[in-house]
């Protein structure tokens, strides 16, 4: 290997005698009585936030109020998969900015979130899907994003795993082709921005659930907390999964429904699958990580429902499917399932933004697609509380959209998980 | 019968949907109800009786059957002289040998005997008339179900077993008695399943969407293989129940 | 070289079957009841699989599928558990996870370099330029997984199929406990499934020494495998491994290729404990295992794990084993025995009897490793010093064998999959069952339960809590068991770190005590955390050997107690589960017209619509382009027939039928005349167009409504929800299947109809345009509606399903003459197109408005109330944001542009072609798109990007674009 | 796979059955202003306990009512949407305009 490529952080754990440990959660402080801003929930989006409200707004003084443990929600359950391949304007420009900060994500962190570009390819078995397929193109490439319409000769040639022949009840007719495509490891992205966020000055406690939220004449005023009451000047709420319980304790309603989403893993392989494959027509999506593990998934649940908890029928479905994409792998084994919860909105695109609370902002509505945004939210969220004005890239995506009929329209993007 | 074994099921008008897939396995047919219903698979060396007994698939789909739904069906049916009971998912035999299956309070689906002479449905046809002018009795809608479904029977004792590998409801003979109807989910496609008897045979009605009746056919073809199952025409059926 | 034990040793192979396969292309002879460990390990073969990060040589650890070390490649399926799958002539059985051979793998590399890759290193390292990753994950990423998935199979896996089980009382485990359980539910009369991993009933019983002449196992076994037997409502499935416990209790069941998903209204989970390791510097090798698997090994496969044996001990069922041992003809070199003061037991002393040095308040220290680590020549016990230490001194034990016997773990994962708590026990020093859910039993070792009278009571107690939850009761509820014996056989730290490392942890994850501990150090000191930094118990066993000892690691280290932790959540599968028996027969329902076959016969090319296939164009693929163009001149000149059966029906009837199409439609349907059509638009109540057909009025109290093919069932199902809620005295009936239908179109159709439609004067002033009847085709009973999607004169006939085949016959036979030619959906799109008629959901989306749609002329304003009209109101106020227009193109010699190609205003998108094509009739491009409001009017420049990023100017243009004033359909 | 209770066809699994979502009858809209209609019909309450859903038998297309609680899945009782919907909705004509 190039010696300019030499991995040489790691010659001190060869060399010294005692293990430098370098830690990533810093040993949990009491929580004070009074915060610049409290973020409630500590997954991802929460900590990119402080992490971002620390380094481009000099915001320190953050308390990040965790229920269970750091980043134990939907950052640890879902399957890493980053794109920028939508359908809408709106929804291209602001996931090609959440590429691009992952792209140098390792380097601000000095942490390695083995991000990987591997190439995405959305299957079309449907003339409708193949339409959809080029609508996504057509927008992407417009707003210089890496997406292409191609058709199963190539298909073939980029991905010859994939079962393109004709006698299965969907043949695949052609697929969007998204090179930018990557994955990364969804909790090292999560330690990545704890590190930095607290080594900034913000804190983080775990274990700290938000009972009720303190509100006086529409304005917030702080949080109580079983270790006490917390005021602060703003508040941010990014607690996927709990959305609408959280808001409900601030007083309003949203266009959200709570429904679980199904992941699982088989047993590592000598891998051999480099890209993420997505069907929509057949609710599957697969890719391999770097440990050799086939990470799949599926559509939502059927129902709304506040539980991780796993099903059979999911299994049943998704592998089914799976072998008729990938069918010499019925021999292969599911090591492990698991859920996270998803908060589904009408048009399939965020709520972000202000609130009916003064100082109250909410990052919600991530449904099945909220990993992939994780930068961007922190580095929009923490402009908009900064500023108290909305990211331009974000603007689009306020409450209010849904009664002024004026919805981004994604489900054509984002309807199957990946 | 020798006239039997030349009738060609395209010559009449009404048509099963697998009358290729019968004809495929050597089906003799014969004419009822202006459709050709395969009677006896000749080539069998095995006595389709016995393997009826056993495991066995038949073809009912042109056999008359028919239905009436919403307000005052029940009501009016009862005026015309069937005898239904007041439960639903419950199959009511009527004195022709003619099954009244009650899929809902205001529901019926009648199917006609194995000897698919249609006296009682065809009256029925032709007893149901718009009245005149409003307000009008209430006496049900008829529906086309002898074309929305197709109409297939499975026999033998290793029935429930094989059912309970295309469908979700424990169709075993303590648990489901004589005249039990599940509508329900069969190999993924919506469906009736009616038990009925033939004689001391275990057997079932099954009625599903008639443009899926090949890929259901295809679906039983491959559960009973299983149990030694096989393709028996209607007289086999007759035989069991006489 | 297969040297066995005699009889009464390997219980479970029958030594008159000789099986023969191969191993590394090896011949290796084995056995009838054979696992492929046995058989290796019988012929000297101790190294099975090489480890995932170390490629350290592994072997048998617990002989019972519950880890990872025996993993191999069987034929094309890979990661299969050695000590599980029974041999079969000529099985092709491989190692895994190696570089260069199997003996001498270039992988051990790793080892060396093992310091310089500390916990979670791949997070440490390679970022250091922004390329490094690019050039490193390929590297690192080759050194990954275990086993192959066989690429080079053909396209086809084995059969695979499932079947439903019901039951009253689901018992998980054929061990004592759950006969037990099993016969007291059956004694309660209950329907009881028996499920069991064993090749025969027994778990423990065939194995373990219950006392000291060894019998009292065998002859309980031999007494409840009888009782079994005898109860015609238990149904025992045997070599059956329930994988989780699902809602409901809904219990997938693998035997042999089939799932069985079995339904159960109450489970008794009596699926036994988990022998754990201990942890010391090469407790990984081959040669150190549970005793519980060497005495598998002796009883159930007649196979010698070993010549001379060191027992490390912690309770006394090490004891049982080291008599096992004895009797089976191996030496012992000690007991080394973790305990200050060995109890004095029956077997204790029979072991001392028998003249067994025993090694008291003593812990191996290291394994002493043999060349190339593939086996192992000694052990070194050292004193204990308190939690975790060992003092000075010790000594050197020769042996080829480590028996380690330090305690268990309940096997609790259908009980974790089920919503069980746990609490620790501060006596057993093991999580136990706290709070079990409603419908849900725990019997013997899982639920504490040791000695052997403990587990028969505990499993016959809760077999009949079960079958009565189940509703079935005999007698009185048995008495809970006394003295469980749970306390002593589970030695609280039975982990010692060595300076030297390799002391394992987890062996599927090869992660050492100190990569734990530096994992804290880093700051994930919650079990969760570390399990997701380190990756313990994230391997292919789960965790089933390493989550407790990982619990314990942290409780030290963080100084939390281990009452107020608990072990990572257990997560389904149990073991893991092929993708074949999740899928089994994949179910794919397929709709099919009356006159399928018909157009397989004329050479169709067919497309899924939906669950349905239609015929796209008739003929070869490369003429697809003529065919169409050939179909599309057919209908426009002379006449054409299309199967149009997959469009929806419904039959809506009854004195409010005309309200409820108000209700359900924007149009208004109150005075709609009998014998007339009407067109049909539906929005959801967002205002979203979500659908269109015609409704036909046959009687003032019955209309016939056609959907869309692919809405019509949530058509349907939506009428139903919202009179569910109105209350209307309608009935609805979805009639789609029942309905076979054609459309006769083009200028003949009329007098090709008339040959076989005698019944009705189809003269234009008779039967005009949107016209309608019930009347005769072809003596066919049939609906006929003057309707003209393509734009020509022409009808729509609707048949009976199953007289449909004959209808298409007749009509064919009688536009012979005229040269009736069928035609296809893509033909039909163009003809439409050609018309100016919109495809709902392709020239809609998600949020297309009536307003964007242009189709204000189908909205009835006065209405009191439709779905959607609302909505429809409110959008109605707010100015437009894009509009649905025909264009043409300005310059002919411009390329088509493509459905879904972008129409911009400067670099802007405002909107995009939905549908397209170079009208064969007309000669020139004809679409419809999405524009900006202020491009809507004809005559306006819309500037459009097409293949390769090239722009067209669209002119805006009325449509129709072909007959403009509907001449040709009115004639 | 929850087991679910349909009034007319009795336990079945819950496969059978499609989510229709919380019952939130519909106000007259003539009777509420463009902002409150659309609060009726976008913002849920999708509450974290007992809920009151509509669910549809496919087989059947029989719709009713389930009471669910949406942390534990525990169904806790089901009946026919007429124990709710019990009387004819007519809409008052209203004013030509729009």
């Amino acid at each position: 290997m190039l010696p300019a490529l030499f991995p040489y952080k790691l010659l001190p754990y060869g060399f010294r005698r005692k293990y430098r440990p370098q830690r990533f959660i810093p040993k949990q402080k009491d929580l004070k009585s009074k915060y610049d801003v409290v973020i409630i929930g500590g997954g991802g989006h929460a900590l990119a936030c402080a992490y971002y409200l620390a380094r481009d707004h000099g915001i320190t003084d953050v308390c990040i109020l965790e229920k269970g443990y750091l980043a134990g929600g939907n950052t640890a359950r879902n399957t890493a998969i980053i794109r920028s391949n939508y359908l809408t304007p709106e929804g291209v420009r602001f996931y090609e900015q959440s590429l691009k900060l992952y792209r140098d994500l390792s380097q601000d962190f000095d942490f390695n979130i083995l991000y990987s570009e591997r190439g995405h390819f959305t299957l079309a078995h449907t003339d409708a899907a193949v339409r959809t397929s080029r609508w996504r193109a057509e927008v992407n490439k417009q707003l210089g994003v890496d997406s292409e319409l191609i058709f199963p000769d190539e298909i073939h040639r980029l991905c010859p795993s994939l079962n393109m022949s004709d006698d299965v009840r969907y043949p695949i007719l052609g697929a969007l082709y998204h090179p930018p495509g990557s994955i990364a490891r969804h909790d090292a992205v999560a330690w990545g921005y704890a590190r930095g966020a607290t080594a900034l000055g913000a804190e983080v406690h775990q274990q700290t659930p938000v009972t009720s939220i303190i509100i006086e004449n529409g304005t917030v005023k702080g949080v109580e907390t079983p270790r006490g009451k917390v005021y602060a000047n703003k508040v941010m709420q990014a607690v996927a999964g709990s959305t609408s319980v959280v808001a409900k304790m601030a007083g309003f309603r949203l266009p959200i429904r709570t429904i679980p989403l199904q992941a699982c893993v088989s047993v590592p392989l000598k891998p051999f699958l480099d890209q993420i494959i997505v069907s929509g027509s057949l609710h599957v999506y697969v890719s391999q990580s770097s440990r050799g593990e086939l990470v799949m998934g599926g559509s939502t649940d059927p129902y709304g429902l506040y539980s991780t908890r796993s099903t059979l029928d999911f299994k049943e479905g998704l592998l089914g499917h799976m072998l008729e994409l990938l069918p010499m792998l019925g021999e292969v084994k599911i090591l492990r399932q698991w859920a996270g919860m998803a908060d589904m909105t009408p048009d399939f695109s965020p709520i972000m933004g202000p609130t009916p609370v003064k100082n109250y902002y909410i990052d919600s509505g991530w449904g099945t697609w909220g990993f992939k945004a994780t930068p961007v939210c922190g580095m929009t969220m923490a402009h908009t509380i900064a500023t108290d004005t909305p990211h331009e890239l974000i603007k689009p995506f306020y409450l209010d959209r849904f009664v002024e009929y004026a919805q981004v329209g994604e489900k054509g993007a984002a309807s199957v998980g990946h | 019968m020798a006239s039997l074994t030349n009738l060609d099921p395209a010559t009449l008008k009404r048509r099963s949907f697998i009358y290729r897939k019968l004809a495929a396995a050597g089906a003799e047919f014969a004419e009822v109800n202006g459709g050709a219903v395969a009677m006896r698979y000749p080539a069998r060396g095995e006595q389709e009786a016995t393997i009826a007994r056993r495991m066995a698939l038949a073809d009912l789909s042109v056999l008359p059957h028919c239905g009436v739904k919403g307000r005052g069906t029940v009501e009016w049916l009862t005026s015309q002289g069937l005898a239904i009971g007041a439960d639903s998912n419950k199959a009511y035999v009527q004195a022709g040998g003619e099954l009244a299956a009650r899929l809902a309070p205001t529901e019926i689906f009648l199917l006609d005997s194995l000897h698919g002479t249609g006296q009682l449905i065809g009256k029925l046809n032709s007893a149901w008339q718009w009245a005149p002018a409003a307000p009008r009795p209430q006496q049900g809608y008829p529906t086309p179900r002898q074309d929305s479904h197709g109409w297939f029977m499975v026999t033998g004792e290793k029935s429930a077993e094989m059912f309970a590998k295309i469908c979700g409801v424990d169709l075993r003979p303590r648990h489901c008695p004589v005249g039990t109807i599940a509508q329900t989910s069969i190999a993924k496609m919506s469906g009736i399943i009616i038990r009925a008897d033939l004689g001391s045979t275990l057997a079932y009605h099954l009625l599903a969407d008639i443009a899926a009746a090949e890929y259901l056919w295809t679906c039983l073809e491959d559960a009973i293989a299983e149990y030694d199952g096989g393709i028996v025409g209607l007289a086999a059926l007759r035989s069991l129940q006489a | 070289m297969a040297s066995r034990l005699p009889h009464p040793f390997g219980a479970w192979i029958d030594r008159s079957k000789p099986v023969g396969f191969t191993f590394e292309g090896k011949q290796i002879d084995g056995f009838d009841g054979d696992t492929i460990a046995s058989a290796l390990l019988a012929n000297g073969q101790t190294m099975i699989s090489r480890s995932f990060k170390y490629h350290r040589p592994r072997s048998v650890l617990t002989m019972a599928g519950q880890d990872a070390n025996t993993l191999v490649q069987v034929g094309d399926e890979p990661n299969c558990l050695a000590d599980k799958r029974r041999i079969e002539p000529g099985l092709k059985v491989e190692g895994q996870n190696y570089v260069g051979s199997f003996d001498d793998d270039k992988g051990r590399f790793t080892e060396l370099v093992e310091r310089f890759l500390p916990v979670g290193f791949y997070y440490k390292s390679f970022h250091e330029k922004k390329t490094s990753w690019k050039a490193w994950e390929p590297i690192i990423r080759a050194m990954a997984g275990l086993g192959k998935a066989d690429l080079t199979a053909d396209f086809h896996h084995s059969y695979y199929d499932k079947q439903y089980l019901f039951a009253d009382v689901a018992v998980i485990g054929g061990g004592p406990a759950g006969m037990a359980a099993a016969l007291s539910a059956a004694d309660s009369a209950a329907e009881v499934v028996l499920v069991d991993e064993g090749a025969e009933l027994g778990g423990s019983l065939w194995y373990a020494r219950f006392n000291v002449d060894g019998t009292h196992g065998s002859l309980t076994r031999a007494e409840l495998e009888a009782a079994v037997a005898g109860r015609r409502n238990i149904r025992v499935l045997s070599e059956a491994v329930c994988t989780g416990l699902f809602a409901d209790n809904w219990l997938p069941v693998i035997k042999d290729n089939r799932l069985y998903k079995l339904r159960a209204k109450s489970v008794v989970v009596a699926t036994g404990s988990i022998e754990q390791p201990s942890v010391f510097r090469n407790n990984d090798l081959p040669g150190v295992m549970f005793a519980s698997a060497a005495q598998r090994l002796l009883r159930l496969y007649a196979v010698k794990p070993g010549n001379r044996a060191v027992v490390l001990a912690a309770n006394n069922d090490a004891y049982g084993a080291a008599l096992e041992m004895l009797d089976a003809g191996l030496s012992i070199a000690a007991m080394v025995d973790l305990r200050a003061a060995v109890p004095n037991t029956d077997l204790t002393q029979a072991v001392r009897r028998a003249g067994v040095e025993i090694i008291a308040g003593h812990a191996i220290k290291e394994a002493i490793a043999g060349p190339g680590k593939a086996r192992i020549t000694g052990a070194i016990a050292a004193p204990v010093a308190g939690d975790g230490k060992l003092g000075d001194g010790g000594r050197t034990l020769e042996c080829d064998l480590i028996l380690m016997a330090v305690g268990y773990s309940p096997a609790a994962h259908l009980l974790h999959h089920a919503g069980t708590t746990f609490a620790y026990d501060t006596g057993s020093h093991m999580y136990r069952p706290d709070t079990v859910p409603a419908h849900v039993f725990a019997a013997g070792s899982v639920n504490q339960a040791y000695a052997l009278e403990a587990v028969l009571a505990d499993g016959r107690r809760a077999g009949w809590l079960a079958a009565r939850d189940a509703g079935h009761t005999s007698g009185t509820e048995p008495p809970a068991p006394v003295d469980l014996g749970c306390d002593g056989v589970t030695h609280p730290w039975p982990i010692f770190p060595h300076d030297k490392g390799m002391d394992f942890v987890d062996f599927d994850e090869d992660l050492k005590y100190k990569d734990l501990i530096n994992g804290i150090a880093d700051g994930f000191d919650n079990v969760e955390l570390l399990k997701r930094y380190s990756t313990v118990g994230m391997g292919p066993s789960q965790g089933k050997h390493s989550a407790v000892a990982a619990v314990r690691i942290v409780a030290r280290e963080t100084g939390e107690s281990l009452n107020r932790m608990s072990v990572t959540t257990q997560r389904p599968p149990y073991t893991p589960e092929k993708f074949g028996h999740m899928a089994g027969r994949v179910f794919e329902p397929e709709r099919r017209t009356a006159m399928h076959h018909r157009h397989l016969e004329l050479g169709a090319q067919m497309m899924p619509a939906g669950l349905w296939w239609r015929p796209a164009y008739y003929g070869k693929k490369s003429d697809r382009d003529t065919a169409i163009r050939a179909e599309v001149s057919a209908v426009r000149s002379c006449v054409g027939l299309i199967d149009v059966s997959t469009l929806g029906g419904l039959d809506v009837r009854g004195p409010d039928a005309a309200e409820f199409l108000n209700r359900m439609y924007t149009f208004a349907y109150a005075k709609q005349q009998v014998g007339r059509c009407r067109y049909v638009l539906m929005t959801d109540n967002a205002g979203v167009v979500t659908d269109d057909g015609v409704a036909v009025r046959f009687h003032d109290e019955h209309f016939y409504v056609t959907a869309t093919t692919s809405g019509v069932d949530v058509v349907y199902r939506q009428m139903l929800w919202w009179n569910a809620q109105w209350r209307l005295d309608v009935d609805v009936a979805n009639v789609t299947a029942a309905y076979a239908g054609v459309n006769i179109a083009g200028p003949k159709s009329r007098e090709v109809l008339k040959r076989v439609c005698e019944g009705v004067d189809l003269s234009a002033a008779a039967f005009p345009y949107m016209g309608a009847a019930m009347t005769e085709v072809a003596g066919i009973p049939a609906r006929i509606m003057r309707v003209g999607f393509v734009g020509e004169l022409g009808y729509e006939v609707h048949v009976p399903a199953s007289q449909g085949e004959a209808l298409w016959d007749a009509l064919m036979a009688a536009g012979g003459l005229e040269g009736i030619r069928p035609f296809g959906v893509e033909a039909q799109r163009i003809l439409r197109l050609e018309k100016g008629h919109i495809i709902v959901s392709q020239d809609t989306d998600g949020l297309t408005s009536v307003w964007e749609a242009d189709m204000a002329w189908a909205v009835a304003k006065t209405k009191p109330f439709f779905v959607g009209g609302r909505s429809a109101e409110i959008q109605a106020k707010k100015p437009l944001t894009r509009k649905l227009v025909g264009f043409t193109l300005a310059n002919e010699s411009d390329p088509c542009p493509e459905e879904c190609h972008l129409v911009l205003k400067g670099e802007e998108i405002v909107g995009r072609v939905t549908s397209a094509v170079r009208s064969p009739s007309l000669n020139k491009v004809v679409g419809l798109a999405y524009v900006h409001p202020s491009d809507g009017e004809p005559g306006k420049h819309i500037d459009i990007k097409v293949q390769g990023g090239r722009r067209v100017t669209g002119v805006v243009t009325k449509y129709p674009f072909y007959d403009p004033d509907n001449k040709r359909q009115e004639m | 796979m929850k087991v679910m209770n349909c009034p007319l066809n009795g336990p079945r699994n819950i496969s059978e059955f499609a989510w229709g979502g919380e019952v939130k009858p519909m106000p007259d809209p003539a009777s509420l202003d463009d902002h409150a209609w659309g609060d009726w019909l976008f913002l849920e309450n999708n509450e974290a306990g007992v809920v009151r859903e509509w669910w549809c038998h496919v087989p059947t297309s029989f719709w009713f009512i389930a009471e669910r609680n949406t942390v534990t899945d525990e169904i806790l009782k089901t009946y026919p949407a007429g124990e709710l919907f019990k009387d004819r909705v007519n809409f008052a004509p209203k004013a030509e305009k729009m």
